[in-house]
């Protein structure tokens, strides 16, 4: 069950060039069911901006309830998101959405985390869950620049991190599909811009591949029709699926990207 | 005793507080958060006669105080509306506005007649005012021949009160209103959204994939009041306001603008609770005014009154 | 190399940013705060043919990232504006535009002739458009026909280039756009203010004296956008965009809409340096977007064009 | 010179209900002519809500340049200032405005301050200043209730303090004229609510007495034609008078309110 819940603030850390490490301690933490679900956040009790902003969540743990999201300070609303500090409050609503599907690899097989840029953060929690459940784990994390580089150390501790940079400043220089050339996996499951989930779609159409969407949102519940994408092979033309609803997470294939 | 209940034609209001078309889909999501019995009415998504995708993403941008959206009336159908989305509805005890829309008088037609049947439906919302749809839908909404014959039309085929949601992108909206008055509507709901655009730093090319979009929330609001305080010292219909309300004072200045009732769509998305937040205010701030009965509030901004009760006493 | 400099009909610009009309007096009060020569130009309070006392207060209601004015044209009169204000503004080295008012045809005339002699008045602008004056003002904006012939009127006239501000209060402002084109107009300034209004939460009375007001400053940016990108596209005037603009990523945008120059107008309340500072901020903002020059940015958002310089490197 | 400035809030204490006192240090101050004047507050680095507030000074000292503003939690404005901390900025624009005319008395005379409501603070520093050079100073200040009274002790210091309140809940019951009817005096300065600017200038046609007005203003500084009223006996019926620069203290009669 979702919630619309007043959340305190714990910590919040710049961990990279703009990004930022918020944890934050809420009941809402206890209903998260998947890593990939997202949250959706409310940066000023004013309403200016108006638009909640969506968020995914990178790791969480029902016990504490506590859950840690990361972000880019970029537009007008995280920036304002970026300001906040520890003891603040903060308007979040979540969790939302269907996360990545654990069950579709096995104890012993492997399994290819692909993220880019801000994408990364939600590969954080699956890549615990599914090392808890006994799967190898590899991640292949690309980033504009070396200065935007985040949480390789933490995804180190889970498996083999491969780390690509447009500019080559860090790690291989490049896109995460260069390396992922010499990788072989049972499962794919990736978070990032929409033309690396489309080069990685087409890129292993007959291997089971899951990406994660982003699309602009209005209500973030499924009651806008903002975030529609359109279902694959679909004669009527009409059928569609939300994004906010029936994603963000999709099996390749599913929609059109 | 409630100082909320409203009726107008076709409606019996428990509170004159409902969710705008388009902003709270037929309800199933919102029903997550609270009983949607609480509510005065629902209006209920735009329903055309076959089902529709809609415009291309992204649908939405923002904008300072505001949001711009081009969904482009996106909708199952109306079949699929009356077979599936009114019935679930029927287990609450709420009315519902139907949102009728269309490319052509036919359709509109068509959908009014069909939707209209439905039992739960207390009154239909003419929507020619959709500045997202590129076939015809905006010229009903700005040109008065055109509104007035499309409003004839739908009530010579509807079973309950005709409604006619205006568009604010107009010169002059009490002649608009003038019209469908004249055409025989039972009611006006106002304002749509004003058409509007963002584009992007990067590319220079619009937010939105359909370029313009529709432009609501508390930016519009002073755009709102204006014209209902023009409309209803113009004609003798209800007036269902709506445009940038988030709060029981907002609720208000409506009412003394000149509505009977009001909606709330984009700060649904903002705050899910925020139907049964302002239904809940609303008696304390009246309290507070003064006022014994809310529909004490409606035009107040033109009428020459006596002073509210505080005054009084 | 500037990257700022623009040349217009009548107006060679330093760089294409302007306080807006009636938002900057005659500019002595923000001569305390900057060096009046830094600006591309100056857009001077309306004139008149005689001295005007405008409406009663309260003029300004403040409103979701926007406000509402109702000055009414408030005015020392064309007389003393070519006497003492515009004398005293030619000690700086900027072009002045001066904005013409009026409440009949013969008024326009007679101030343009008038005031269009001045040395350091480089261009008119042909205020069709406040919304604030009961007599007759905003029929010119509205009415493409009228708008067309006062816009031949003044330019028989006029001894400088022409500019007619548009009001963004219609149905059609491509027609608009097209009737003052086809009436001579050297130039286009819009959007002049969406009529709007607030009402007391206590008294349930508008806050204004004049009940309705111009809503301008952020709140209204989507509009102006959407109408700039719409006219642009239709006429081949130059257009000098306004809105809601409060930094150099806004002037961007008006010049990805389709916009030549840009005015300032109620950000200078908020920042009495907002002009300069948006003059100071667009150059690097050029330079972090690939543009070797602000001119590359007029009408992006729909002309056929190349990438810009850094998407080619 | 009036300065646009980033000054720092030294301390933010509610002195009555809903009345907030805010202590500023600031170069600006050094720049203040006379009591009475007042700033120009940004509450918000944002644009909602988009208008400054205008706010008195309350008192002031250039030496240690800072300034004692206090207002009333009202709207959206003053509600966002009633939640400023000590230690954030806050964006300034002043001194602004000509206040109240010290020289007008002189020492041995008598003054009577009469304040109504938040028009009670800019007082104060007129107090100070009158009692310094020697001048008998009397205040009448009115207020709705006793929770609103603030300031009573701080007035006593400089002279007799009268207090009314509207619902006799404190002091005299009633308003400032009635308190006044037993007062002699050579000047007369007041700000408050316009109602009782009138009954004052009504009141004592023969006499010295200053008011200072209040009227929305847009940019402050003379420049929008917002805070515009008329002059009394004016025959073209276009002379004007601007609150935020001629103002906001007139001498009575000067302008029609
Ligand atoms: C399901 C989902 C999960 C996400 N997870 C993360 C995450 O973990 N970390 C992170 O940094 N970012 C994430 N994003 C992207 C994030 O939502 C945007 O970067 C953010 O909304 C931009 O807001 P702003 O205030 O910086 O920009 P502004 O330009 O001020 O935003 C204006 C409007 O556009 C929307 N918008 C702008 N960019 C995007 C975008 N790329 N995607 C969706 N909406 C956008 C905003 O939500 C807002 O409504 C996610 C997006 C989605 C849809
Ligand atoms: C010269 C001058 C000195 C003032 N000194 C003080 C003072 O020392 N302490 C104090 O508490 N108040 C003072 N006021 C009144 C104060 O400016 C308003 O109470 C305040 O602006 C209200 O803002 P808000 O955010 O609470 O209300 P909102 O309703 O959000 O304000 C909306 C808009 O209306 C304006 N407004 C609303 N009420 C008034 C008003 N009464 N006068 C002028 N503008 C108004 C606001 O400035 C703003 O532009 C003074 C006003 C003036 C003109
Ligand atoms: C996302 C979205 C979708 C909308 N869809 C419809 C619609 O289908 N039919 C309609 O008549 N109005 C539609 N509207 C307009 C709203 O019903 C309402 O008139 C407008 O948004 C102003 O109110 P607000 O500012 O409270 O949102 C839509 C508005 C939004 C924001
Ligand atoms: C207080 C005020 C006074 C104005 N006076 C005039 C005027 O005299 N003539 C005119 O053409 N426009 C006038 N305008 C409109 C502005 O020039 C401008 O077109 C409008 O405010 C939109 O720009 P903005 O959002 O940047 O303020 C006025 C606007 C304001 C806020
Ligand atoms: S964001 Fe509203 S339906 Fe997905
Ligand atoms: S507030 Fe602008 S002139 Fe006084």
């Amino acid at each position: 069950m979702m919630k619309k819940e007043i959340c305190k603030i714990l910590s919040r850390t710049e961990i990279a060039a703009d990004i930022y490490e918020l944890i934050v301690q809420a009941e809402l933490v206890r209903e998260i069911t998947a890593p990939g679900q997202f949250v959706h956040i409310r940066v000023s009790n004013h309403w200016d901006p108006l638009l909640r902003r969506p968020i995914s969540i990178s790791s969480y743990n029902p016990i504490s309830k506590q859950m840690t999201l990361i972000y880019r300070k970029d537009g007008k609303g995280t920036q304002m998101l970026s300001e906040m500090r520890a003891g603040m409050e903060l308007d979040i609503l979540g969790p939302l959405g269907n996360g990545f599907p654990v069950d579709e690899v096995s104890a012993g097989e492997t399994a290819v985390l692909v993220g880019g840029g801000i994408g990364v953060p939600p590969l954080y929690e699956l890549s615990k869950q599914l090392t808890a459940k006994g799967v190898k784990v590899i991640h292949v994390l690309g980033f504009q620049t070396v200065a935007a580089v985040f949480y390789e150390q933490q995804f180190e501790k889970y498996g083999k991190t491969f780390i690509a940079t447009v500019d080559g400043t860090y790690g291989t220089k490049g896109f995460v599909t260069d390396v992922l050339k010499n990788i072989q996996f049972d499962c794919l499951y990736a978070c990032g811009p929409v033309p690396m989930l489309r080069a990685l779609q087409q890129g292993y159409p007959d291997q089971k591949v899951f990406l994660s969407l982003e699309e602009r949102m209005g209500c973030g519940i499924g009651a806008c029709f903002a975030c529609v994408c359109k279902e694959k092979d679909d004669p009527s033309g009409t059928s569609y699926k939300k994004v906010c609803t029936d994603g963000p997470v999709f099996r390749a294939g599913e929609v059109l990207i | 005793m409630s100082r909320l209940n409203i009726e107008l034609p076709g409606l019996k209001l428990k509170n004159p507080v409902m969710p705008a078309s388009g902003c709270f889909g037929f309800g199933k999501e919102y029903s997550q958060f609270y009983d949607l019995s609480e509510l005065g009415a629902i209006m209920i998504k735009a329903a055309t006669a076959e089902p529709r995708f809609g415009n291309p993403t992204p649908r939405v941008a923002e904008t300072s105080s505001g949001m711009l959206n081009a969904i482009g009336l996106q909708n199952p159908g109306m079949k699929k509306i009356i077979e599936q989305e009114l019935p679930w509805l029927s287990q609450y005890d709420v009315p519902i506005i139907a949102n009728v829309a269309g490319s052509t008088e036919e359709d509109y037609v068509k959908v009014a007649k069909e939707i209209s049947i439905a039992p739960n439906v207390h009154a239909l919302e003419l929507n020619i005012s959709c500045p997202n749809v590129k076939t015809g839908g905006i010229a009903f909404g700005t040109i008065p021949e055109v509104a007035k014959e499309l409003t004839r039309k739908v009530k010579q085929v509807s079973e309950v009160p005709v409604y006619v949601k205006l568009s604010p992108n107009v010169t002059n909206i009490v002649e608009m209103a003038k019209a469908v008055e004249a055409g025989g509507a039972d009611g006006i709901t106002m304002i749509n959204t004003l058409v509007g655009m963002r584009l992007d730093l990067r590319t220079g090319k619009p937010i939105l994939a359909n370029r313009t979009g529709g432009l609501s929330g508390p930016a519009v609001k002073p755009v709102a009041i204006r014209m209902i305080y023009e409309v209803s010292q113009a004609v003798s219909l209800p007036i269902i306001g709506m445009g940038g309300i988030q709060s029981a004072e907002d609720v208000i200045e409506f009412f003394y603008a000149g509505a009977s009732a009001v909606a709330v769509g984009t700060a649904n998305f903002v705050d899910p609770f925020i139907c049964p937040t302002i239904i809940n205010d609303l008696p304390e701030l009246l309290e507070q005014l003064g006022y014994e009965h809310i529909s004490e509030c409606t035009g107040r901004s033109w009428k020459k009154h006596e002073s509210p009760a505080y005054h009084r006493a």
